[in-house]
């Protein structure tokens, strides 16, 4: 790659009207959080006439996949590249190709081990993490007992969504958490586990679940056993989606749930300052909000995009 | 002297007891490995373990692959191979929602929709399989990445709830009646769980195919020898297209099964399921050569394979060691199981 | 004569069966041995322990006067032992030279030295095929004789050859002899076992009779009488039982013009313009070279390929099947020439195979009926006589000529109008063989149209009303019962036509 | 009478060199289907696809599963399976990471252990396959499930970085070293990236021990007649088990490719890869039956793969309708490159 500038990748369009191309790789499009993002992502980039989204390239939770997407944009010269990237080191090499090939890039959601990107956009796992522990000390006033339905190990996101929940609910030492397992942050895996623990007969008081599938496939298994009354469900998530996790802390299913941001307006707001050669913040962690009984609707409301595209 | 020559007997009656009786022990011998992890099961956890409850959720949690695998035992037996089941198995739950939420069907049409899907693009493998001649690895390995295309497309990659509350916040009828596929806790005389009872019917229906029928024949004519059948009158090519057809329709009927369970239908779902069906056939004796496997085994193959996940469940056995003592215990459970056991321990024996 | 080969007290067992017991074999220099037995009476499983088939056995293997220990195929060639198996053993994608050097390679190949080894050795069998051609495009009766070439490929003290003629012709068998006399003549020791008598008076010094799993006794002479009285235990009546010139009634098949194109490269002659009937209560014979359309014609006929040109009416009615399941369901049955690769299905059962063209006769609502099946089955497996502990033994372990009645069970129960067999008694036994010749002829009797191919003249003779001869797919001759010799219909088989490309 | 019967000549030398051109176009229909992928990615995409940067990247990021697919050739021409190669490819490459990041070890210290990893794996896959004679899609099935186990577990399910600094902040002297093994933009000669030239020697070695060695006759001889094989002399058992052996063994060599490529060895590297190597061998044209199947079939096999993804990813064409249309192209590319296309389409033929 012979370094062409980032703006004069366009020349084959010539003419007055200039349209950036912007490519996105996505780690997986079938999570439903990250269909929801790329949903979202389309719909803010959609309200800068002069940008063109190519189509979402997915991953599929393969970092090898992941790096030849972003060898594809790098090849067709894309004006601003975002990408998701499955896990961090993998795709750092891939990241700073297009940096050497001058194409500006946007992190978002995972981070990468470089600093040749332009900026990061991203929520705070641990925060969130953090969040959903207090949520379980302010649930079990008295302690009690929990048990952790995991993402898969390696992924960052479990790690950090652990680490933060175990920080936090370490201020009451009474509140124990007696069983861990991996669900795959699957739904379908998370029920089969919950029933082998509901066979066990401990006393289960709070299932926390990294993502809202996996706390609702717990759900489903405590249902069943006629225990769901009787135990809290946290998630993450927060999706304004009808299977999401807001509908389900509206229907009582979850106690709570936390909004992982997707970051998809601010992305499309960086994206449109950097192609305009404005200055960009490098990097933008975002918070999270807790979904409860009373928000829920109007956040639902907030965040639902079905209709607008 | 003609009594000398025609002496040995092609069945004396006393002999044929003996023969029936030991050759029903060394089918015995194919629980063995079954029998193993229920002994283990039990040792270890008890009643904990061997309680209705337990039993039926760990069954139950298997119930969608384990009817997979009798599609798959299908065709296997004719020698081909479908790693198919998992898309179709996805695109009939994908299918039931949707005509749930959208159309809100009744389960009673919803069933024959995900059975005829699924059985569509089963008799495209066959087709594929039996006029192409594209090896069915192959031409289900390219169904596989189709389906799941198609899948995620109608689904716009967001799953799709069952759980359908009307205006007054109550599930519909259709919603409510959807739930005896398999939503946790719905059961026939609150004791039988659906999904374990249609498992256990489709592996009867099939097993009585496989035994009783012409067709069962024929299937097993095809896998053994496919030229020998092909002179002796079976249609080669009628019944490879049959068996892709019929795997395909029972994994569309596992479809309503698999969305009931998740009480959704994930644009994922079914994901590598494939590989379980395929693992419950073979250690089952099912033999990817072809001509060789039966239904029983299948259904013990299934059994072997969740329960064993259920006792290593049970007995908190950290993930990543759990998948290091599943590998384990099925090589161990395939070895006790092969018919020749004995014989083989004792050395000897060829090829 | 030195003694090359001693096998004493030789005994094995199989589940259920005690297949040899006690058997004792001598084998001189430069001798040919014989092996005369029924089908099952042991002979292969001797054979196969010399050959290092099984890992173990009782009794001791002498070798050269020194006792030998042989447990693998790779022992037996190292004490000089090369066996041509009664089941052809090669593999279908790889070429002749490589089939005939597996085993035997160094370790870098060198194609050169092979090559024009295997030209030679297939010179010498009077084959004219190129090492590169790929078994698979090879006809059986050149397989027969690649196996030949196999094992002389090695250098052998010992060489057995079970069955190596099954699948020949006259020509063939000669040539044949000529190379068993080339190898005693330089010493190598010859165990053959055959089931054509007739061969055994041309080339055996000794011959050895087996029954049961034991040693019955040899002879040096050969008394056709007396050996059968062996083998069988009892004196057998007519080879060939057939009265003369049968009454013959309406023709039942009748073939005009036919025509199939052959495959360039799959081993098939394409057929020329045949044309044929066979009248009810009618045995006709198909004679001919190897090669030369014999299988192709009856296959045709059955509906395995479709004709390209021609008319074919049967019991009066035009007949133009698609596929053996047309054929069948018009009262046609084909005894193919290839047992294992196209009519058993070798890993089942005796009784699954013997039903499956038939089962729609033992259905009910949809269902197979196990106790009609199985009652028909048992009889007709027992009226043909295979030697087996049931009908739920599997066919793969049965020995050659049982298969083989297997197949003839399997085809009885059909109930076919018109029978059409490719060398019926291929691995046959004496004994069986004049039950099949019987069955021909009570067949014709109850007035079925029986069309058969066969490599052995003197059956052919004996058997048929008629006898077609065919050379590379062209009728060259048609000779009516008694009308003829084996010289007469060897000529017409050798009638070449000059054939402008 | 005998010269009349030698007559007929086989091969007239005239007919032979026809026969051989004719052969060898037979051979070239074996890469129409690549072809046709070459030609769509031109059509549409020009100058973008064709360039070497371009094909460097796309056939860069498959050389790891590429090289999986060589040693799972070989276990096909055998007749048998491997499931265990992306797990193997795992432990490789955590092995690899590992031996980095704590040892300190040199690229050409890392290799042989890695490589020794898995040819121990393999080689009990062979023993299990050969001596206990379980069928080898079960054994490698366990083998997958443990391997991957004991992968997560040494790693405690951690990812471990490649990029190890030292304290001035730089790579470490290995840690530079390790990059040749793929780290994109690593190239020699500035122009030639390792892992596609690992993937290339690689074939070419396999290749050469396939058609010019006594063991490659073994192999198809084992793959097309095991019995027959026996009975000529060749050792099945160790045959069976050197495949296995050769196939972990290359399995073990893409770990540190495949970890470098991702300058990190992920718990999860190599998940489903063993989809991938066995389509390729199988586009490639190798029979899951055994004893057919060459090296240059798999290489093309895995081009095909590659590219096909390379194209659709280039002309943007969404995921879902890439899995779409990624299964139909294959069905596409494996009719058009059976040899036999022609007559097959004249209709007749039969099997
Ligand atoms: N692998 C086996 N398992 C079980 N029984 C066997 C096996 N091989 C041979 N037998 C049995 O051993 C007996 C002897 O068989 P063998 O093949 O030696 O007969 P044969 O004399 O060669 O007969 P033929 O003339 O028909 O070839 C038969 O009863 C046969 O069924
Ligand atoms: N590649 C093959 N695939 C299937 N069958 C084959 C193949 N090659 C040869 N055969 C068999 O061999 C037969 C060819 O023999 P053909 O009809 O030409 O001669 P024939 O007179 O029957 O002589 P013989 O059978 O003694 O060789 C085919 O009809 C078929 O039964
Ligand atoms: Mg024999
Ligand atoms: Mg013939």
């Amino acid at each position: 790659s012979k370094t062409p500038a980032p703006s004069a990748s366009t020349d084959s369009g010539a003419g007055a009207k200039k349209k950036f191309v912007v490519g996105y790789s996505q780690s997986n499009n079938a999570e439903p959080y990250r269909a929801q993002l790329n949903l979202q992502l389309q719909h803010f980039l959609k309200q800068y006439p002069d940008i063109e989204l190519l189509p979402i390239a997915d991953a599929k939770q393969s970092s090898a996949t992941q790096v030849s997407q972003v060898q594809n944009f790098i090849t067709q010269k894309v004006d601003a590249l975002i990408v998701s990237p499955t896990e961090p080191a993998p795709l750092t090499a891939a990241v700073q190709q297009a940096c050497d090939a001058k194409i500006p890039v946007i992190v978002l959601d995972r981070t990468v081990n470089t600093d040749c990107y332009t900026a990061f956009i991203g929520g705070d796992n641990v925060l969130i993490g953090r969040k959903a522990g207090e949520e379980a000390v302010r649930l079990l006033p008295n302690g009690g007992n929990i048990v952790e339905l995991r993402g898969i190990m390696s992924n960052q996101p479990q790690i950090d969504r652990d680490k933060g929940f175990r920080e936090a609910i370490a201020a009451n030492p009474k509140i124990k958490i007696i069983a861990d397992r991996e669900g795959k942050w699957v739904k379908e895996q998370a029920t089969p586990i919950m029933q082998q623990w509901l066979s066990q007969n401990q006393q289960i008081d709070l299932v926390y679940g990294h993502n809202d599938p996996m706390a609702l496939g717990a759900y489903l298994a405590a249902q069943a056993a006629g225990k769901a009354d009787k135990i809290k469900f946290v998630g993450i998530d927060g999706l304004a989606i009808p299977d999401g996790g807001i509908r389900a802390v509206q229907l009582g299913q979850l106690s709570a749930t936390f909004i992982y941001p997707t970051g998809a307006k601010e992305a499309a707001e960086t994206v449109n300052k950097i192609l305009h050669g404005q200055q960009a913040e490098k990097k933008q962690v975002l918070g999270t909000t807790q979904v409860t009984k009373e928000n829920a609707a109007e956040l639902y409301k907030q965040y639902d995009l079905s209709g607008q595209n | 002297m003609t009594t000398v020559k025609t002496a040995p007997p092609v069945k004396a009656p006393g002999e044929s007891r003996m023969r029936r009786t030991l050759s029903a022990l060394g089918a015995g011998q194919a629980y063995i490995g079954l029998v193993l992890i229920l002994a283990v099961g039990i040792a270890t956890k008890g009643e904990m373990f061997l309680n209705e409850t337990n039993l039926t959720n760990a069954i139950g949690a298997f119930a969608s692959r384990g009817i997979l695998a009798v599609g798959v035992t299908l065709v296997i037996l004719t020698g081909g191979i479908d790693l198919s089941v998992g898309s179709l198995l996805g695109i009939g739950s994908m299918t039931a929602a949707m005509m749930l939420a959208k159309f809100s069907l009744d389960p009673w049409q919803i069933v024959p929709i995900c059975m005829a899907v699924g059985a569509l693009f089963g008799f495209l493998n066959g087709a594929g399989t039996a006029w192409l001649r594209i090896q069915s690895f192959v031409m289900t390995l390219a169904m596989l990445s189709v389906v799941r295309g198609l899948d995620r497309q109608v689904s716009d990659n967001v799953s799709v709830g069952t759980q359908i509350a009307g205006p007054d916040g109550k599930l519909t009828p259709q919603a409510e009646a959807f739930q005896v596929f398999g939503t946790p806790g719905h059961n026939l005389f609150d004791r039988i769980y659906y999904p374990v009872l249609a498992f256990i019917v489709v592996c009867i229906v099939f097993h009585l195919i496989l035994t009783k029928t012409r067709f069962g024949r024929h299937v097993y004519a095809v896998g053994g020898n496919a030229t020998a059948a092909r002179l002796s009158g079976v249609n080669v090519t009628a019944v490879t297209i049959a068996v892709f057809t019929l795997s395909g329709m029972l994994a569309g009927f596992a479809g309503p099964i698999d969305a009931a369970y998740s009480a959704s239908a994930d644009p994922q779902a079914g994901l590598s399921f494939e590989l379980d069906a395929i693992a419950a056939a073979v250690i089952g004796g099912a033999s990817l050569a072809g001509g060789k496997g039966t239904i029983a085994g299948t259904f013990v193959g299934a059994l072997i394979l969740t329960l064993l996940d259920n006792v290593l469940g049970l007995n908190a056995v950290s993930d990543n060691w759990q998948l290091v003592i599943k590998g384990l215990i099925v090589v161990v459970a395939v070895v006790l199981q092969r018919p020749d056991l004995f014989k083989f321990l004792r050395g000897g024996s060829r090829s | 004569m030195t003694t090359v080969l001693t096998m004493r007290a030789i005994g094995k067992s199989f589940p259920g069966v005690r297949a040899l017991d006690g058997v004792s074999l001598t084998v001189a220099e430069g001798e040919v041995v014989a092996l005369l037995g029924e089908n099952g009476a042991g002979k292969s499983t001797l054979m196969n322990i010399l050959a290092g088939v099984f890992k173990d056995y009782e009794g001791e293997i002498e070798v050269g006067g020194e006792l030998v220990h042989i447990h693998s195929p790779k022992d037996a060639r190292r004490h000089g032992i090369a066996m041509i198996h009664q089941e052809l053993n090669l593999v279908p994608e790889l070429t002749i030279a490589d089939n005939i050097f597996l085993g035997q390679e160094r370790a870098l190949l060198d194609r050169k030295t092979t090559e024009s080894r295997t030209a030679e050795l297939l010179r010498g069998l009077g084959l004219d095929l190129s090492p590169r051609t790929l078994i698979k495009q090879c006809k059986i009766a050149e397989r027969q004789l690649i196996e030949v070439a196999k094992a002389l490929s090695q250098n052998v003290r010992v060489l057995v050859m079970d069955e190596p003629t099954s699948a020949l012709a006259d020509a063939e068998v000669h040539r044949l002899y000529e190379v068993i006399r080339d190898l005693t003549g330089r010493g190598v020791a010859v165990i053959y076992i055959s089931h054509r008598l007739e061969e055994l008076e041309e080339i055996a010094d000794r011959v050895v009779v087996m029954r049961d799993g034991q040693y019955i006794g040899e002879r040096n002479g050969i008394n056709r009488d007396e050996l059968i009285q062996m083998m069988v235990g009892r004196p057998l009546g007519e080879m060939f039982p057939r009265a003369d010139g049968g009454s013959t009634g309406e023709e039942l098949l009748k073939v005009e013009g036919l025509s199939v194109p052959g495959e360039s490269g799959s081993g098939r002659t394409p057929l020329h313009d045949i044309s044929l009937s066979v009248r009810a209560g009618e045995i006709v014979g198909v004679a001919g070279l190897m090669g030369a359309g014999r299988s192709e014609l009856l296959e045709s006929i059955f509906g395995v390929s479709k004709p390209a040109q021609g008319e074919m009416t049967l019991g009066g009615r035009p007949y133009r099947p698609k596929s053996p399941k047309a054929a069948i369901r018009r009262g046609v049955a084909l005894v193919a020439e290839d047992r294992k690769a196209q009519s058993l299905v070798l890993g089942n059962t005796i009784g699954f195979n013997a039903s499956l063209p038939s089962l729609k006769r033992f259905l009910r609502l949809g269902v197979v009926d196990a106790k009609r099946e199985n009652a028909a089955v048992e009889r007709q497996v027992r009226e043909l006589r295979v030697k087996a502990p049931g009908t739920r033994f599997t066919v793969g372990n049965l020995s050659g000529g049982n298969q083989q009645k297997v197949v003839l069970a399997k085809w009885l129960l059909t109930e076919p109008s018109l029978i059409l067999m490719d060398e019926p008694t291929r691995g046959i036994d004496v004994g069986a063989k004049a039950e099949i010749h019987a069955l021909m002829s009570s067949l014709a009797a109850e007035g079925k149209g029986v069309l058969v191919a066969s490599s052995e003249l003197p059956e052919l003779l004996a058997m048929c009303d008629r006898i077609l001869v065919l050379c590379e797919g062209r009728v060259t001759a048609e000779f009516r019962r008694g009308q003829t010799t084996q010289e007469a219909i060897l000529e017409a088989a050798m009638a070449r036509q000059k054939v402008t490309v």
